[in-house]
């Protein structure tokens, strides 16, 4: 299916891309913040899975060696090998990402961006 | 065409879910939406095609909500964390940033949808077919995708592995820590019924047993050393939940991760960058899938190690500590 | 098949209605719970219509790990309530 | 149609039957969370399961059978589980029930 010009496996994770940008912009928790950039990683690899592939495409498994598939059918798997190590590394960049986090809230005791600026600002004031 | 309508209907639901995320106004609430975000996105990725990438996301999912509801356990449990959400929520909202924020993105949106050239352009190029074709001959197995991360682009899991192995480290570092907790064997605050403990003692065998299956046919289905690794991963989360003890001994784990790591950078420098298992000669498949598992089962053992000690970083050791100790541990780290 | 295909797909509406309004934080995890149900059925069916078999191990991770996803984030929630109501009684 | 498949359809048609009933369940007005957990975790664990069966009858003796019968296994103890570390979490963090209708649970 297609709207205009643009495959909908195109414009879905544009639009959660956007969204997310959005709620990063309006949103001040810095949780809230680490999921919306891990929602902003899911659907870029979403988007490049649909480079290479349409919807219904069988996986690039053949269990049968001998058989004669239509390339045209199957999904293809070099984006599949790309974003297999995307996500690993997603997950470790948020594991970072938490860590950061515990030790902003070990001291600052807050979550919110606001009070965490204003605290860091008069913690860098010379001492007159 | 049926599994097109079904992709397609659950992508508007994986959209609303994304919108439900952004306009939450607790913490937990957008936990769950993500949790559900999660489990739909693993089909949709199934639905195109790419059981592999789907099963790992299934598994990342599970253990993107364990971090994120320790670390909110972990701020509500001081209560000032809640006080904090509770005002910036009571807060009224300036409508005209809203406003402006919303005409920005919307700009940007309809920007990059119309001048961006779309990925049909991209699609069904001739590099896919050289890696359909060609790929039993040359690396071996049954499947492209796994012949891809192990042999036409074996970097890519080398600079992987290297990754994972800086994210635990760094993440060591930049935590606290106690030594204490473990040599004590303490056990965790959270309390379990016995119907858990049972049920679970019923699971894990087959979970550990699931996982060796996963690594040993990575080369022939779907599967392969990621997920092989984050079901033995799952396992020990498992075993957390049934002995609820924090006895494991991490720096070991750390120290065999190192190790493997090695082993998957001479591995390959044996198998691949020698020619050896391109000979074709009697014994060539073979040679191919005793290759292809070993590096699968070491693939599978980092993965396993590094998860198991961010989760028990995070849940047994990485501990609040009282207000007089906030500041004696922000020395040592800082150090 | 497919009609048992379109009936999961029509009954992950109300269960994701639920998750959204409920009116408790445990009502929604119920509504996660059974949207997994409702998805390993899915995964089940399409399986068997594609003749797929190895589709099977992605059902068996999925039950798995997202169970335990859903039991982590209930034991940990208790354990706030009853911290933050422990607060209040004193 | 062969008469397996028939009898398989009709043991899937009752595990459908089973699941949709399940929403007056999920929806009922003046019910709490306690009721909604009663109602659906059953009929949820019911339904996956005559739904395996009935895909199992259908597919013979195969490998396919076995993989479903696994995950049978695998949804027949975690499920309950589930809805019992709900529950047991839902009532140690203090949420009472609301129901106001007389056989409201006393605890």
């Amino acid at each position: 299916m297609t709207v205009g010009d643009i495959h909908v496996l195109e414009i879905f994770p544009i639009l959660v891309f956007f969204i997310s940008f959005f709620g990063l912009i309006i949103s001040r928790n810095i949780v809230k913040a680490i999921v919306l950039i891990m929602l902003m990683q899911t659907s870029v690899i979403l988007f490049w899975l649909g480079l290479g592939a349409r919807l219904g495409n069988i996986p690039p498994i053949f269990q049968d060696a001998t058989e004669v598939y239509d390339p045209n059918t199957i999904a293809d798997p070099l984006p599949q090998a790309l974003m297999l190590t995307a996500i690993i590394i997603g997950i470790a960049v948020t594991a970072i990402n938490i860590t950061l986090l515990n030790a902003l809230f070990r001291k600052y005791q807050t979550v919110d961006w606001q009070p965490m600026q204003d605290l860091a600002t008069v913690d860098e004031r010379p001492e007159s | 065409m049926a599994i097109a309508l079904t992709t397609e209907i659950l992508l508007v639901f994986w959209v609303v879910n994304a919108i439900w995320i952004v306009f939450a106004k607790k913490t937990y609430r957008v936990m769950i939406f993500f949790g559900v975000f999660s489990l739909i996105t693993s089909v949709i990725y199934l639905f195109l095609g790419a059981p592999d990438v789907a099963m790992a996301e299934a598994g990342i999912s599970a253990f993107a909500t364990i971090f994120f509801i320790v670390c909110i356990e972990k701020y509500y449990s001081r209560g000032s964390g809640l006080k904090a959400e509770m005002a910036s929520a009571a807060k009224p909202r300036n409508y005209f940033k809203l406003v402006a924020a919303f005409a920005f993105v919307a700009m940007l949106c309809g920007l990059f949808i119309f001048f961006v050239p779309t990925t049909t352009e991209y699609a069904y190029t001739e590099l896919r077919d050289l890696y359909l074709f060609q790929f039993m001959r040359d690396v071996g197995g049954r499947n492209a995708v796994t012949a891809i991360y192990l042999g036409y682009r074996v970097y890519d899991t080398l600079f992987e592995a290297l990754l994972l192995v800086t994210a635990v480290v760094a993440v060591i570092h930049l935590s606290w820590f106690d030594r204490t907790i473990v040599a004590d064997g303490r056990h965790s605050e959270v309390e379990r019924s016995r119907m858990t403990k049972f049920a679970m003692r019923i699971v894990c065998p087959i979970i550990l047993l699931f996982g060796m299956y996963l690594v040993m046919n990575g080369h022939i289905s779907a599967g392969g050393g990621f997920l092989g690794g984050l079901a033995f991963a799952l396992f020990l989360v498992c075993r957390f939940m049934v002995l609820g003890v924090y006895d494991l001994p991490i720096e070991k784990a750390m120290k065999l991760e190192e190790l493997v790591f090695i082993n998957i950078i001479i591995l390959p420098i044996f198998a691949i960058f020698t020619g050896f298992i391109y000979f074709y000669g009697y014994a060539t498949e073979m040679f191919q899938n005793i290759y292809l598992i070993a590096m699968n089962f070491l693939v599978g053992l980092k993965v396993a190690f590094g998860f198991f000690v961010l989760f028990y970083r995070y849940i047994a050791i990485e501990r609040l500590p009282d207000k007089e100790e906030v500041v004696e541990a922000f020395d040592d780290g800082e150090d | 098949m497919y009609i048992v295909l379109a009936i999961m797909l029509g009954l992950l509406v109300p269960y994701g209605i639920r998750v959204a309004i409920g009116p408790s934080v445990w009502d929604r995890l119920l509504g996660m719970n059974l949207i997994a149900c409702k998805i390993i059925i899915i995964i089940i069916i399409f399986a068997s219509v594609s003749e797929m078999t190895f589709l099977m191990d992605f059902a068996i991770l999925y039950a798995v790990s997202g169970f335990i996803g859903t039991i982590f984030i209930a034991l940990f929630l208790s354990e706030r309530d009853r911290r933050k109501g422990q607060e209040d009684k004193e | 149609m062969s008469v397996q498949e028939i009898v398989s359809f009709i043991i899937m048609g009752i595990g459908i039957a089973f699941m949709l009933v399940g929403i007056i369940g999920m929806f009922q007005p003046k019910k709490d969370f306690y009721y909604r957990l009663l109602v659906a975790c059953k009929i949820d664990t019911i339904g996956l399961l005559t739904i395996g069966i009935g895909l199992a009858i259908r597919h013979g003796f195969s490998f396919f059978t076995g993989k479903i019968i696994l995950i049978i296994i695998i949804i027949m103890v975690l499920n309950p589980l589930v809805a019992h570390i709900i529950a047991q979490a839902a009532y140690r963090s203090g949420y009472v029930s609301i129901c106001k209708d007389g056989d409201s649970f006393d605890h």
